[in-house]
């Protein structure tokens, strides 16, 4: 066998094996890197962990309620199913209702959960505050601002 | 049949070797000579096209060998200034494992009485870490005779050998030319060979 | 036309004539850069603190552009035995590394005030750290190899395996759920931030690459000289 | 079929290196269970705390004690010369990393799966993760397998600074790591986390047979 039809064997025989790995990452990495679960997945996939678990999504509006000083409760929202949160510290500077947040803490029951970590998530919309206030008097604002 | 056509080297923008044309027919000796750094040992490697020119040719029977350089490879013995026998194997294993990778159909009883000639027959299942340096590179040259190639490529073969080796490997050597063979090699021992022919390297 | 990016005589002419304009046009695009920030308005989220992103942002992106041109290059390199791609692979990494960890320092400094963390591990925040390193082991395989051809294309060849991260880092906020927000730039939709807020970032973003440009002609030219005299 | 006859020669001949060199695969061995040991005595020998690190600790020093053998790789083959003699026997460099990868697949990484069980034990690692780790140790250990090969080969050259190849390993294992252990966190996704895996490791055995007979072939051209 010449040195160039091995060569030509083993490039073919890579490029099956990288293609085939591209479909395996590709048909699986979508669902399975998760830096944080939504309440939904929580509850529909049953996940019940001893360990710390992070759960993402909205502040339900007009659910931040202050118990004692550093003490807070809230409800984490992905607009399907809710879930309950206590915790004790300091809330982060865009930690607000109808904000995203991410949190990290443990499950107490099918419903509530205790915060260890609390942390803001942003979106990728940035706009100056007058042009803000601005939309929201000509009541054009939306949340999902594109 | 070797020809070498106009071969010259350069390693990092230095000249090693230029315009060397030396032509080899069935047969034929030759013994490349020079001063310690003169390219003696890149020279054999750039015909083996372990290191590789820009310019110049090397052709094997008439073909270009980076053409198809397996088919340039299976006709050739390279045996270089190091031993390329592992140290942890013995020396059954070695002998065995160069005989079945090169395809040689020589019989175990020839590569045994091989063994006997150059006196190593005692060591036969001693791993080689506990030879002699003159052990080891007889057992190196061991190879020559294994492989059953035509063309021999040696760097430095005389190194360690004790007198009676070396008239042994002259004796091979003389026996290869006679069946037709052709052998190159580089050393600065002047070695007793009719028809030996010198190359100097400078 | 363009040969000055692999003739390193041509690239040496070509930028003795263009330094000089340079180095003022880049010194006035940071200044005016740096007054439009002064003067953009806060975000109706985040405040002042929105501030960090005209540094954090082109910072970012000129870590993985310089990573990108240094994969072309050593591919270049490899495939068309050009020694010049060499030279500039070294000359730029330094710099790739020093816009990554100033993109890693200003997004924790965003992050604490904004997240509460100043460092979550998540896929984005991860695959940039290893960038870091990445750039790290090149500068530190410069200094290891004797022999100058061994090092370069083995520096090169490194550089091309290593570039697997850059996909990783581009595409990680999409894939996956990632605590960093997705891309508000992005070509095949209209971007998400606001015109008064686009336009310091990208005059910043001209201003940053501006000054890394300066910077690698400068480290480039001190390369080609080593190279001439070794 | 000359060429399955010399791939089938080249595994015996390692089959039976590796039968010699068995020594270093204990000393191997020995090196991951003492760093355990130290780990617990550091760590203290708290139950709940043990199971709950447990799994992380001994991935990395199943990582760690795989960088040990790294400079093994090549360098003997190297420095006598046997790759260029196997290559001039007609078996491109290419193809001579790949075979190199599987053997030490085989020979190095695969015997310390009987040691996984022990170590498991040591940390009341519960069954089914011990079970996980397994099968995440087979497919982590061919990536490694890939990985040591390039590191090696890139490094044979390099007579002043040997940890760099150590370096480089545990850098590109980070990915290894990351699924390997996640692999505990999230029960129901077990399938696609082993998938993913499986898929880096096709990636790096698709580039590690160019990337290593690259640095091998430049090692020998300045050697």
């Amino acid at each position: 066998m010449s040195l160039r039809f091995q060569r030509l064997v083993l490039i073919l025989i890579t490029l099956v094996i990288l293609g085939a790995a591209v479909l395996l990452i590709l048909f699986n990495t979508k669902k399975n890197i998760v830096f944080f679960y939504t309440p939904t997945e929580l509850i529909e996939q049953n996940i019940f962990s001893e360990g710390k678990i992070r759960i993402g999504g909205y502040v339900k509006d007009s659910s931040l309620k202050k118990i004692s000083l550093n003490q807070y409760s809230f409800e984490i929202t992905d607009n399907k199913n809710d879930l309950l949160v206590f915790y004790q510290g300091i809330l982060p500077d865009l930690f607000r209702e109808g904000q995203g947040t991410v949190i990290e803490g443990l499950i107490v029951n099918q419903k509530t959960v205790k915060a260890l970590k609390v942390y803001a998530k942003h979106d990728e919309n940035y706009m100056p505050a007058s042009i803000k206030k601005e939309l929201e008097k000509n009541n054009q604002w939306k949340r999902d601002y594109k | 049949m070797l020809l070498i056509n106009n071969l010259s080297f350069f390693r990092n923008d230095n000249l090693i070797f230029e315009n060397v044309n030396v032509s080899l027919s069935n047969g034929q000796v030759i013994q490349i000579r020079g001063k310690n750094g003169s390219g003696k040992t890149t020279f054999l490697k750039v015909i083996l096209n372990i290191l590789i020119s820009k310019t110049g040719e090397i052709f094997w029977e008439g073909q270009n060998i980076k053409k198809n350089i397996f088919k340039f490879y299976n006709q050739v013995t390279y045996i270089a200034d190091h031993n390329t026998s592992s140290r942890k194997l013995s020396v059954l294993d070695n002998i065995k494992f160069w005989k079945e990778l090169s395809s040689s159909n020589l019989s175990d009883d020839d590569s045994l009485l091989l063994l006997e000639t150059f006196n190593l027959k005692k060591y036969l299942n001693v791993e080689t870490m506990y030879l002699s340096s003159g052990e080891i590179k007889k057992l190196e040259l061991l190879r020559l005779v294994l492989e059953q190639k035509k063309l021999w490529i040696l760097d430095e073969p005389y190194n360690h050998l004790d007198d009676l080796s070396t008239e042994i490997l002259n004796q091979t050597f003389v026996d290869h030319i006679n069946n037709d063979g052709i052998i190159l090699f580089a050393s600065h021992y002047n070695p007793v060979i009719s028809k030996l022919e010198i190359l100097e390297f400078n | 036309m363009f040969s000055f990016l692999i003739n390193p005589s041509k690239f040496n002419k070509f930028t003795d004539i263009i330094f000089k304009p340079l180095v003022f046009i880049s010194s006035v695009i940071l200044i005016v850069g740096l007054i439009l920030v002064y003067l953009s308005p806060l975000d109706y989220q985040q405040g002042l603190t929105v501030k960090i992103m005209y540094i954090h942002v082109p910072s970012a992106w000129l870590a993985l552009l310089t990573y990108a041109i240094m994969t072309i290059y050593s591919i270049i390199g490899i495939a068309f035995k050009m020694p010049f791609s060499f030279i500039i692979n070294r000359a730029v990494a330094p710099i790739g590394a020093v816009f990554t960890l100033l993109c890693l320092i200003s997004g924790s400094l965003w992050g604490k005030p904004m997240w509460g963390t100043w460092w979550v591990w998540d896929a984005r925040l991860t695959s940039v750290s290893i960038l870091l390193l990445l750039y790290l082991v090149i500068i530190f395989l410069n200094q290891t190899f004797e022999n100058r051809d061994v090092r370069e294309k083995t520096i090169a060849i490194f550089i091309i395996i290593g570039s697997i991260n850059l996909p990783i880092i581009k595409f990680s906020v999409d894939w996956w759920n990632t605590l960093h927000q997705p891309a508000s730039i992005s070509k095949l939709s209209a971007p998400s931030i606001d015109g008064s807020m686009l336009q310091p970032l990208l005059v910043m973003t001209i201003a940053f690459s501006l000054i890394g440009l300066m910077i690698a002609v400068l480290r480039i030219k001190a390369e080609i000289l080593i190279r001439k005299n070794h | 079929m000359i060429l399955i006859k010399k791939i089938f020669l080249f595994f015996k001949r390692e089959s039976k290196l590796f039968y010699r060199n068995i020594v270093d695969l204990f000393s191997n061995i020995l090196f991951f269970f003492l760093s355990i040991f130290i780990f617990v005595f550091a760590l203290g020998t708290d139950e709940q705390l043990l199971k709950s690190i447990g799994l992380g600790i001994i991935w990395s020093l199943l990582l760690l004690s795989s960088t040990l053998s790294l400079r093994r790789f090549y360098e003997e083959d190297f420095n006598n010369g046997v790759l260029i003699i196997i290559h001039m026997r007609g078996i491109s460099y290419e193809l001579i990393v790949f075979l190199k990868i599987l053997s030490h697949f085989l020979f190095v990484q695969m015997p310390f799966l009987i040691s996984i069980p022990v170590a498991s034990l040591l940390f009341n690692l519960p069954i089914y993760e011990v079970y996980n780790l397994m099968i995440t140790f087979i497919i982590g250990s061919l990536i490694l397998s890939c990985l040591s090969s390039m590191s090696a080969s890139m490094n044979l050259l390099n007579k002043a600074n040997f940890s760099i190849g150590g370096i480089i390993v545990l850098l590109f294992s980070i990915p290894i790591i990351i699924f390997s252990v996640g692999i505990n966190e999230i029960e129901s996704d077990y399938k696609s986390l082993i998938n993913i895996l499986i898929g880096i490791a096709l990636i790096f055995l698709g580039i590690s047979p160019w990337a290593s007979a690259s640095f091998l072939k430049l090692a020998i051209r300045n050697k």
